[in-house]
């Protein structure tokens, strides 16, 4: 059984289209790298995964349930849904709400209503493995872009969700950042989690990403190819290097 | 809150238009001042609009399992001080009234009056006062509370003046038909239980969470000003009363009973003179336990507008205590 | 700095799979202001197109004149005929709107009326039918005025008019800043709010919590915002004077037009003396 | 004469510092590359050399003028200031606030009291410039990241700046359209512009930038090396690949 399968599914924005008639099936457990130019719809399809929006036409199935917008107006369903799927979005800015860093890890697990001790214990291990414990006691909206960008990643982390979708998640972050964060994915990747990440940067993600869907500016999927495939394919991969 | 168009006859209207001009004179000067010192108060004008837009359009849930929504007049004036705050409700009310029908054109002076000046300066001297003495979060709380309250008392009178102040020869109201009795206790229990204590809570909230993440975001006051504008503005208001009286007596086109069955008639709507024509009566009889309903209107009218000098006098006299108090 | 392994071991609630919890969320309030939000910011984004250019198009600070002064007289007016003549020159004016824009028109003009006759519907038991007719049919005018401005004006005519009528220069300043703002402001908080529904996995304790940090952030935020925006708009030669785009110049017939409703007004105050 | 002077600059946020004892010097129409690692001080650098901010210690001189607060709140001075320097943003979506992507780059021209003529001319050049021209009747917060990027890079472009200062403006960017916005810079600099750029990515810059000032985590300046001489380092550079 698929974790998620989109049929012919079509999303407008109010005087634009955002995706056009995607076809695509995505097993658990998979690391998916999402390619393509600016405003292909990348973050579109990250925003319809998730549950934010819905498709204007065509089916998006998340566990064999088909997400409309009725279905996410039922709030529990909504919240089971939530709880699956974190979302990093590609402004972070806006992912930060609360007035301390600790705080703003600690805020998902609270919800789930573990213990204190479980919460702190969570907070410390997700911005250890952010590289984010001397920010703890600061205030997210007062951080560099870069460090901004992680705190997000730490606060969708510390829910656990099985199916992390990362909208651009090396953009802003120095080199090393974005090795330690891609040896983090596909660490999380073998402990069992799905994995679907937008990126512009072929090159990085190449050593992590086991399938490569790549967008193109009608806003549809141009190619889909599994990275094993990729590899018997140098001309394609320096097309993608140029994208 | 928002009180649309038709509910206040024109006169009422232009008195509290006329009534804020002279606030809004106060408020740009004042603002000028201090955007000499901080350059950023002129977007941040702009923005405090767009966000008391926004508080006023954001829906709270409030137990009752219904929803109500907060205007945040005290908690602009204390972020951003009170004279910014009613430069930036004043433009929020205008685009409301204007582009997105909340609220009337022609009421836009009142409701700016009862928003835009009462609601902040009455909130801000509660919390000044508070800070005084060392219970900002107190004052504010009740700087909140009490100044959506006051804000909609001041609506509530404005409203129920109408029927005294312009009815027909027979005593129909011609614009908002509920008298004092209604209106004043309609708009005050629907505050004090509910929107007061929303708006408190909202307040609070925000107050609490600028306070811990920047507390210099705060407006930080500027010592002591001169009172003069005060006494402008009273003299204003003196001047308007007869003005009111000469707007607010007859109505033009006197609607007598006769004509209007006829209208009617033509129209199908009915065959007989409406209940409350033919019993103008019944009107004055829903008014005779009230003092004022005996008075010819002129009276009434003065009487009124010396209730509002008299809540401003009080008003001030909140703000010049504290202020001389921050002196030492 | 060197990549430590260390660092991306992961710890073992991670490894886990995660266990959904079921609990009724109570409030779903966060969900329906998403909702407000979106519409505004759809509004925003397709300001009103203005009727097609006919013959003239009045200039916007004529348009606000003949708004205030056409409000005024239907306020004043107690004669029905009068009025009836003023709404079927409404009526008039109405069938010039796109079919598209006429149904807009019609919806929210319809809806606010009603809510206006609902609010005074009580009096109907005290006062008689009569009142409550007459304040309706007003009401429901001054309405349909009002909403035939905002069907065909958009937010720079606006601030034309605003700026022709000698409108302090803050004033125009703050209301340009205060839409522009509206628009970026409405979009963070929108966002936020997304983000914020999915992170909630379950019923907020404390949800007037949530609002406080929501709003307050909100502020903090276009604090800091205005100082970069206003440096972003200085370093882009904005000098505090609202720079208006060169408008024709008003012609002796635009004011003509506005001369009806003052030989209206004239009469309306000849006629009580 | 030195364009800008830093003698001995530091800056402090409400609880944090941003920049500690900077010396530096740039002479008109060097192409600087800031690097340094996330929350070292790069962003804090421009808005200080933008006049967004002034030292807390120190000072800054912009053509033998020193910038303080007091002669930022002269706005005659302040707006002198602010057209020969155009900055953009780390975070573009504040720098957006026009109902139109044509708009929004007709603002600046418009300002300056340039003809019609001459600024619907800028605004169709400099969106082409940018890749933008499809984008023109767009409203600017409804793009995607990337687009609002190139959008920004366009209303700073139009007003002809004689010093331009980017913070991150490779992220979010296709791989040729980072391609295309560094020869941009590079012509630009031919022409005559100042250009300093913060940026994340040795790798991409290293070709074009003429100066690289490397910031550590200290908020100082660690080293400020000529492109020329870092092509004799083969082992610095490599350093640099993995800052
Ligand atoms: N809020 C919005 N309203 C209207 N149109 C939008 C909105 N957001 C994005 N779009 C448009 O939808 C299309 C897809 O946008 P999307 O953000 O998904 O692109 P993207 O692939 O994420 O691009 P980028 O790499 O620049 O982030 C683009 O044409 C964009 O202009
Ligand atoms: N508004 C702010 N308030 C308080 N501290 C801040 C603020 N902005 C940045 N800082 C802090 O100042 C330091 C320098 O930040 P700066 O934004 O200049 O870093 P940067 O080099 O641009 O980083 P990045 O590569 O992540 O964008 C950081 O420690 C940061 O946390
Ligand atoms: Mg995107
Ligand atoms: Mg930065």
């Amino acid at each position: 059984m698929p974790l998620m399968t989109l049929e012919q599914l079509s999303y407008n924005y109010p005087n634009t289209r955002g995706l056009d008639h995607l076809d695509l099936t995505i097993q658990a457990g998979e690391f998916v790298c999402l390619l393509g130019p600016n405003g292909s719809g990348k973050s579109t399809l990250l925003r319809i995964l998730s549950g934010l929006a819905t498709a204007s036409a065509g089916t998006y199935l998340f566990n064999d349930q088909v997400i409309t917008a009725d279905y996410l107006s039922d709030a529990t369903k909504r919240q089971q849904l939530h709880q699956q799927i974190g979302l990093v979005f590609q402004n972070t800015d806006v992912q930060l709400f609360n007035p301390s860093v600790a705080e703003e890890v600690a805020f998902g697990p609270r919800q789930l209503g573990l213990s204190t001790a479980e919460v702190s214990q969570r907070v410390t291990d997700c911005l250890a493995l952010t590289d984010c414990t001397e920010l703890r006691e600061r205030v997210p909206y007062q951080l560099s872009g870069g460090e901004k960008k992680r705190v997000a990643l730490a606060s969708v982390l510390a829910l656990n969700p099985s199916v992390l979708l990362l909208d651009e998640p090396l953009n802003g972050l120095t080199i090393a950042a974005q090795q330690q964060l891609l040896t983090l994915l596909s660490r999380l990747q073998t402990a069992g989690k799905t994995i679907i990440m937008a990126s512009h940067n072929f090159q990085q993600v190449q050593a992590v990403g086991q399938r490569f869907i790549i967008f193109n500016s009608a806003h549809q999927i141009d190619a889909d190819v599994a990275g094993s495939v990729l590899a018997t394919q140098p001309e394609r991969q320096a097309q993608l290097m140029t994208l | 809150m928002h009180i649309p168009d038709n509910y206040l006859s024109p006169a009422t209207c232009g008195t509290l238009a006329v009534a804020m001009a002279p606030i809004w004179t106060v408020a740009v000067l004042k603002v000028k001042v201090q955007i000499k010192q901080h350059r950023e108060t002129l977007p941040m004008l702009g923005i405090a609009a767009a966000l008391a837009f926004l508080i006023m359009m954001f829906n709270l849930p409030i137990p009752g399992g219904t929803t109500a929504h907060a205007v945040g007049g005290t908690l602009l004036a204390v972020l951003i001080g009170p004279w910014a705050a009613c430069l930036a409700l004043t433009v929020t009310l205008l685009l409301q009234a204007l582009l997105f029908g909340d609220g009337g054109i022609l009421a836009f002076g009142a409701n700016a009056f009862n928003m835009a000046f009462i609601m902040p300066f009455v909130g801000y001297a509660c919390y000044r006062l508070g800070q005084k003495l060392h219970h900002e979060k107190l004052g504010l709380a009740i700087g909140a509370y009490l100044g959506i309250n006051i804000a909609a008392l001041v609506a509530g009178i404005e409203l129920g003046l109408q029927p005294l102040l312009a009815h027909t020869a027979s005593g129909a109201p011609l614009y908002c038909p509920y008298g004092l009795n209604i209106a004043v206790p309609a708009m005050l229990a629907a505050h004090l239980l509910v929107a007061g204590w929303v708006e408190l809570v909202f307040t609070l909230l925000v107050y609490q969470f600028v306070q811990k993440v920047a507390p210099t975001n705060l407006y930080q006051t500027t010592p002591k000003t001169s009172q003069r504008p005060w006494f402008y503005l009273l003299g204003g208001l003196a001047l308007l009363t007869p003005l009111g009286l000469l707007a607010s007596n007859t109505a033009w086109g006197e609607w007598s009973p006769s004509e209007l069955k006829h209208l009617l008639v033509q129209q199908h709507v009915g065959s007989t003179v409406p209940q409350g024509m033919a019993h103008g009566f019944h009107f004055q009889a829903l008014f005779s336990d009230y003092a004022i309903a005996g008075l010819p209107v002129s009276v009434g009218y003065i009487l009124s507008a010396l209730t509002a000098i008299l809540i401003f006098l009080l008003l001030i006299r909140g703000l010049q205590h504290d202020q001389s108090t921050f002196k030492n | 700095m060197t990549n430590q392994p260390s660092k991306t071991d992961l710890p073992t609630w991670l490894q886990a799979p995660n266990q959904p919890t079921t609990k009724r969320n109570r409030h779903p309030f966060l969900a329906r202001n998403q909702r407000h939000l979106q519409a505004l910011l759809v509004r925003l984004a397709q300001p009103a197109p203005a009727i097609p250019a006919t013959r003239w198009q009045l200039p916007p600070h004529i348009k606000l004149l003949r708004l205030g002064l056409l409000l005024l007289l239907i306020a004043l007016i107690n004669n029905g005929l009068f009025l009836w003549g003023l709404a079927l020159l409404l009526g008039a004016q109405l069938l010039v709107l796109a079919p598209s824009q006429l149904r807009r028109f019609l919806r929210s003009w319809l809806f606010s009326s009603l809510m206006a006759v609902i609010i005074v519907l009580p009096t109907y038991w005290l006062n008689g039918p009569a009142t409550l007719l007459w304040f309706g049919f007003k009401t429901s005018l001054i309405l349909a005025n009002a909403q035939y401005y905002r069907a065909t004006t958009n937010f720079q005519d606006l601030l034309t008019g605003l700026k022709t009528l000698h409108c302090p220069d803050v004033l125009i300043m703050t209301l340009a800043i205060a839409i522009t703002y509206l628009r970026m402001l409405g979009n963070y908080l929108l966002q936020t709010m997304e983000a914020l529904s999915l992170r909630t996995v379950a019923p907020a304790k404390h949800p007037y919590r949530l609002i406080g940090a929501l709003f307050g952030n909100l502020y903090l935020k276009s604090y800091t915002y205005a100082l970069e925006l206003y440096a972003a708009m200085e370093a882009r030669g904005f000098n505090g004077h609202y720079a208006k785009p060169a408008t024709k110049p008003t012609r002796w017939r635009d004011y003509l037009s506005l001369s009806p409703y003052v030989a209206l007004m004239a009469l309306l105050i000849f006629w009580r003396n």
